[in-house]
């Protein structure tokens, strides 16, 4: 499998919002990374949709209905809808098959009637439970997976996307205990390697039909990461540590490009900027309006060279403006206009740059992903980009190393447990072993027993 | 040139933001040679002279023809009927194919009921509608402009709107429900603590041993998952509504379950739904 | 009384977010206009809040507390908190003391011991109601609606501001009908005598306490004509004559600032624009972040030069990301911060532009906002300024000018809707009488029976 | 210096975004050192060395120190309540003294946990807890750092946490509540479409005549309003909130009723509340 181990962005200041090395082209008149930034508007089915299909049906036929609506009320060149799925949707092909097409067929009328620019991606759910045998590979689950991966593509999806849970069982350990070797076991090796095994198959179903493979994130690891550490006041899991993960993170996720993802990298990735630098591929990103969602203390930072503008999540239901599709879509709608304009007008470095400083030491884990640092981190891991191991390590020492030199300009300042916890984690990381396979060992013999769930032959070692 | 003109002119306004209104506009008409409004508008004088009256919204114009009409040995009621009705259904009719817009049928529906006075002053009584609605803005809430417009709405449509007002007492209303039977009540809100007077009102109907179809709506903070959280009611989209659910209730006996359940067919329009 | 007849502002360009030519100074360390944008939450009671006293105040309470955690949790210098009353809080005198002082504690709190810069903005309502004797002077009402008014000020409110109704049965019956004469009579005639009679009288209670008079914005005329325009494909309110409405808002939302209002100016005020550019009183703004309550055609623009930055109303409920004064105050919080940064290294003038660029040409709505146009209509006003009546007339005349300009240079496309009633109007408007008086006495004659509710005796005519 | 450089150089941070967590930070503690600590550490061997290094989070020692102290005839009992539990509290204290972090938590949870296991080897059978609670992660709902969360504070207060998993499907849950009788339960869940697990489970013991109160929280899309819509559920805001929960009902004798009234009061600290 090719590896990346040269960057394609060979400087930072290359990078921007709306433009990317390798755009990628869609149906329905749809480029992304092509000089333009896209919406994206994206709905949780409300409780009780999952109950039957025909329920779920109508939810996702007027989430489309009401993005599309609000889209041409507001004059958007062109949107995305997104919807990832419930259970249901993955373990029931059909229900994914037939909610991909309703929503096909909406976007595809508006499209017809407005020549509005418009995008459909849908992200089946990875329902497989490790400690379930057989396990994450060739389950029940596993194939339910691919068998509604390939009925989205065939109804209508303009491409796929999906976040992968390997090696969450240890992530999730490491977090709770600020064991970075866990973490970086959990995202790096695992991570990489449950990817890859799902990724081939994603990008082989995209081929057989008028659909592209997008992205993986590490949703249900880094940013489970980041989620608990919260606001500056929480006392859960360290911001340092955090953005380690982080680092890592961009280093597991980068593998759905190996495997052949062409993007728009799926948002909730706020580790997308490392990876588009490193590779070159369109992102999407979430940050300020995804405050429905979840907070973070990036807001605007994440906005410096996005492609897509995503509001992450919300509750489908009425606001005093609007439904929430509407809403929401009118939100990141409006954004992703302010950026267009200053692409339009040749400012765009300096709005990227206005985004960047607002947040880039309003927490340490914004620090690392300013595109300036992001790039960085990105050299760090092609520098070892044959081994996912050593390149998620070398992540996770780069950002920290990024972390100390804004620390000792006095321009980061760290608490103490964020001091300490960053201390100690780069002194781990650096005593680690250079080799994989024994890296690989030592840790299934500290965690096999630590962690229950966990089981190497989902991983095949 | 200075600098926010020397970026304006680099723009490519296609990428920032699109007037689908300007760029989907059909050709321009003129709502006389629409060929629907004229199968709707009648032949004979002098009814084509009024309901154009109306057609135009010239107040003037429709009372003066009504006048000469009636003095000409027109009944009144075929005055109202084969004259400002067939004027207000040409009205309609354009409204509906986006060629009219909210003040055009808010001028007509003027004339038509300046006409519709005329015509009962020789009447000697009101005239019979369709039927009759009652329509009043939630104690506590000032806001009225959306209540007015449902009664214009419900007018323009040939039914009797009796307007309660706004910071409507919710006993008036009862009283109202009482007096006038109508086949169903609107009341309009704008704001989170004053529509919790629709659930006070629907109880008291209820122990009052009546029912009848509720619509609330509201411009501002009404939500539908409050409005129908309790029975009778129904969450009302868009002011133009109001004269289709009151014919689906009058012409297909639609209850208050039937609406909730097909709003959007019985609009003829996709209206934002979320359970 | 003072009236404007000379421009505070002399150039268009000099007009900036975050400054103000006169700014504001109030308790716990805040300026408004001072260099820095602040921003604003406000949150709607719940229902069935308005039932007692306790569970008011408890609501209040939640409210404040909820916008304080997450002001510290993301690290914001400065925000202020809106309370928009309900009937009830201004018919009961004893309940706006209370809930003020409750908000005022927990403000107060926070600034002790995070040094965090926080306003408390009380708004009680405009509960008189016209068609009632003895109508809107001296009755029960409006006699509660001033000691409210004091209870606030005495209890911690760092200002008041009120949204009068005063010549709302009038514009409402114009906006309705497109009558360009009624809507002027409502707004710019009896709308400013109204707001005469109120402002007055709050100034003066202003000046016991440590409290300043904030502002009154056209939200019920104005603002109803943008609510019921809607967007770009509803057929209701031509969004032409709701532009020239707009710029009549502005000669009558100036009366406040003529009074002895300081700022910053209401939001909803759309029209704060226009008033900034002739008084330089700082002002506050809704638009993108506003998205929660209404749907406007210009949510970036109006970033172009305020110094607060609102989220309109939102429901007191539960986002995945938080509670609503949470995730309300992060959305505003954030924008504010973008615009701080610009502030903060030069760039301001670049992201007004940027903002303004982003909806010149969205509707001719936003045009006429737009800070070079809002300072022309200004400079309209400041010409006719001692007359209210001539001075609105002539802002809707240099609104429409402006909407022309742009349309004969090919940058603003009308629909024929536009087109004709933007015509019709102007044509009206160019033949009014140029006499106060001769205008008042022919609108009320052609009133007075087709608006019921309108009372001349109300306005002191 | 290139040009965001240059702009950040002109940056004044205090006008941006304030750390608040570092301005606000007190003093340096060791935590041994910390007179609410002291008080709480036994003073007498071996239970002393048990609890530090329960409170240090070091398992090898906490191990080796409890196995000495069997040996040289302290019963299991007391290892655990003078030792173990001692070391814990104390933990618990600096925890919500803001001094120690999840992470130390989690690490003296597991030398607490080793040395417990220890211990119980030697008595032969489990050891008494302050009660027990059921937690499980709803049907469908494959995310458990929640849950393992829930788990683990509980046990670091002396609860026993039976830990069902996650998607359990609600006959376990049932099955469980009946097997264990715990004080309460708590349920979690990531989303709007698997919390519709906690009504069905709370129908389910309603059919079965239990009561237990049940807490439902999440980390991503469960609600208050959703979760209290009905009966025995209370929303549960973090996860280090379970034990003071566990407690209020052991203790105090709280029902779910009390709990949703009382909960900002019974945690200790603010909570974001609406109704
Ligand atoms: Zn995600
Ligand atoms: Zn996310
Ligand atoms: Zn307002």
């Amino acid at each position: 499998m090719k590896r990346f181990t040269k960057m394609v962005y060979k400087k930072p200041e290359e990078m921007v919002f709306g433009r990317a090395k390798f755009p990628v082209s869609q149906r329905w008149n749809m480029q992304f990374g092509a000089g333009y930034v896209v919406p994206e508007v994206k709905v949780a089915p409300v409780e009780g949709s999952e109950g039957s299909k025909e329920k779920m049906i109508a939810e996702c036929r007027n989430i489309a209905q009401s993005a599309c609506e609000r889209a041409v009320g507001i004059g958007l060149p062109a949107f995305m809808l997104e919807q990832e799925h419930v259970s249901q949707q993955t373990n029931n092909p059909e229900w994914a098959a037939e909610t991909t097409r309703v929503q096909a067929e909406i976007l595809e009328k508006y499209y017809d009637e407005y020549g509005i620019r418009v995008s459909l991606r849908q992200t089946p759910a990875d329902i497989r439970i490790e400690e379930r045998g057989p396990g994450l590979r060739g389950s029940d689950y596993d194939n339910k997976i691919e068998e509604s991966m390939e009925a989205c593509a065939a109804n209508g999806a303009s491409d796929l996307c999906i976040e992968t849970m390997g090696g969450k069982a240890l992530s999730d350990y490491g977090i709770a205990r600020g064991d970075i070797r866990a973490i970086l076991f959990g995202i790096g090796v695992l991570g990489s390697i449950d990817m890859e095994y799902m990724w081939k198959r994603i990008v082989n179903i995209c081929k057989k039909y008028d659909c592209r493979p997008g992205g993986d994130t590490d949703c249900s690891q880094a940013n489970t990461a980041m989620f608990i550490a919260g606001g500056l006041l929480d006392k859960d899991v360290s911001h340092t540590v955090a953005a380690l993960a982080r680092g890592m993170g961009a280093a597991r996720s980068l593998v759905a490009v190996e495997c052949g993802a062409v993007g728009p990298l799926k948002d909730c990735g706020y580790e997308n900027p490392i990876i588009k630098a490193i590779s070159g591929v369109p992102i999407a990103m979430e940050g300020k309006n995804a405050v429905c969602a979840h907070s973070d203390l990036m807001g605007n930072l994440v906005c410096g060279v996005t492609d897509v503008w995503s509001n992450e999540s919300v509750y489908h239901r009425q606001e005093m403006g609007g439904t929430t599709p509407e809403v929401w879509l009118q939100a990141t709608g409006y954004e992703a206009s302010l950026m267009n304009t200053a692409l339009q007008t040749g400012q765009e470095e300096v709005l990227r740059d206005l985004y960047t400083l607002t947040d880039k030491y309003r927490d340490p884990q914004a620090l690392v992903l300013a595109y300036d640092n992001a790039h960085r981190i990105g050299e760090a891991i092609v520098k070892y980009g044959k081994d996912t191991y050593l390149r998620s390590r070398a992540a996770a020492i780069e950002a920290g190393k990024i972390i100390n030199e804004a620390v000792d300009a006095n321009k980061m300042y760290l608490t103490r447990f964020e001091r300490d916890s960053l201390d100690n984690a780069l002194k781990i990381l650096e005593d680690l072993p250079v080799d994989k396979d024994q890296f690989i060992d030592e840790c299934i013999r500290s965690y096999s027993r630590k962690v229950p769930d966990f089981n190497p032959k989902n991983y095949d070692l | 040139m200075n600098y926010i003109e020397e970026l304006e002119s680099k723009l490519d306004q296609d990428f920032i933001a699109v007037r689908y209104n300007v760029e989907l506009e059909g050709p321009a008409i003129t709502p006389e040679n629409d060929p629907d409004v004229q199968t709707i508008l009648p032949k004979e004088e002098p009814y084509r002279s009024i309901a154009r009256a109306v057609l135009r919204g010239d107040t003037e114009e429709a009372v003066s023809k009504v006048k000469e009409g009636l003095k000409s040995g027109e009944t009144p009621m075929d005055v109202i009927n084969n004259g400002l009705m067939k004027g207000m259904d040409a009205v309609n009719e354009l409204y509906t194919k986006g060629f009219y817009f909210l003040p055009d049928l808010m001028l007509s529906g003027d004339s038509m009921m300046e006409g519709l006075k005329e015509s009962e002053k020789a009447l000697g009584h009101k005239s019979e509608t369709k039927g009759t609605v009652v329509s009043f803005v939630a104690e506590g809430d000032p806001h009225d402009i959306g209540k007015n417009l449902v009664v214009m709405f419900l007018r323009a449509n040939g039914y009797d709107a009796i307007d309660l007002g706004r910071d409507v007492p919710n006993e008036e209303v009862i009283k109202a429900v009482k007096e006038y039977k109508p086949i169903f009540m609107t009341g309009t809100a704008l704001m989170t603590t004053t529509m919790t007077a629709f659930p006070k009102v629907v109880e008291e109907l209820e122990k009052n041993g009546l029912e009848v179809p509720a619509i609330g709506c509201g411009g501002g903070s009404v939500r539908k998952d409050f409005v129908e959280s309790f029975p009778m009611s129904v969450y009302g989209v868009e002011a133009y509504h109001a004269p289709k659910l009151a014919d689906s209730i009058l012409k297909d006996k639609k209850t208050w379950k039937d609406i909730r359940k097909e709003y959007s067919q019985i609009v003829g329009e996709f209206v934002p739904e979320y359970d």
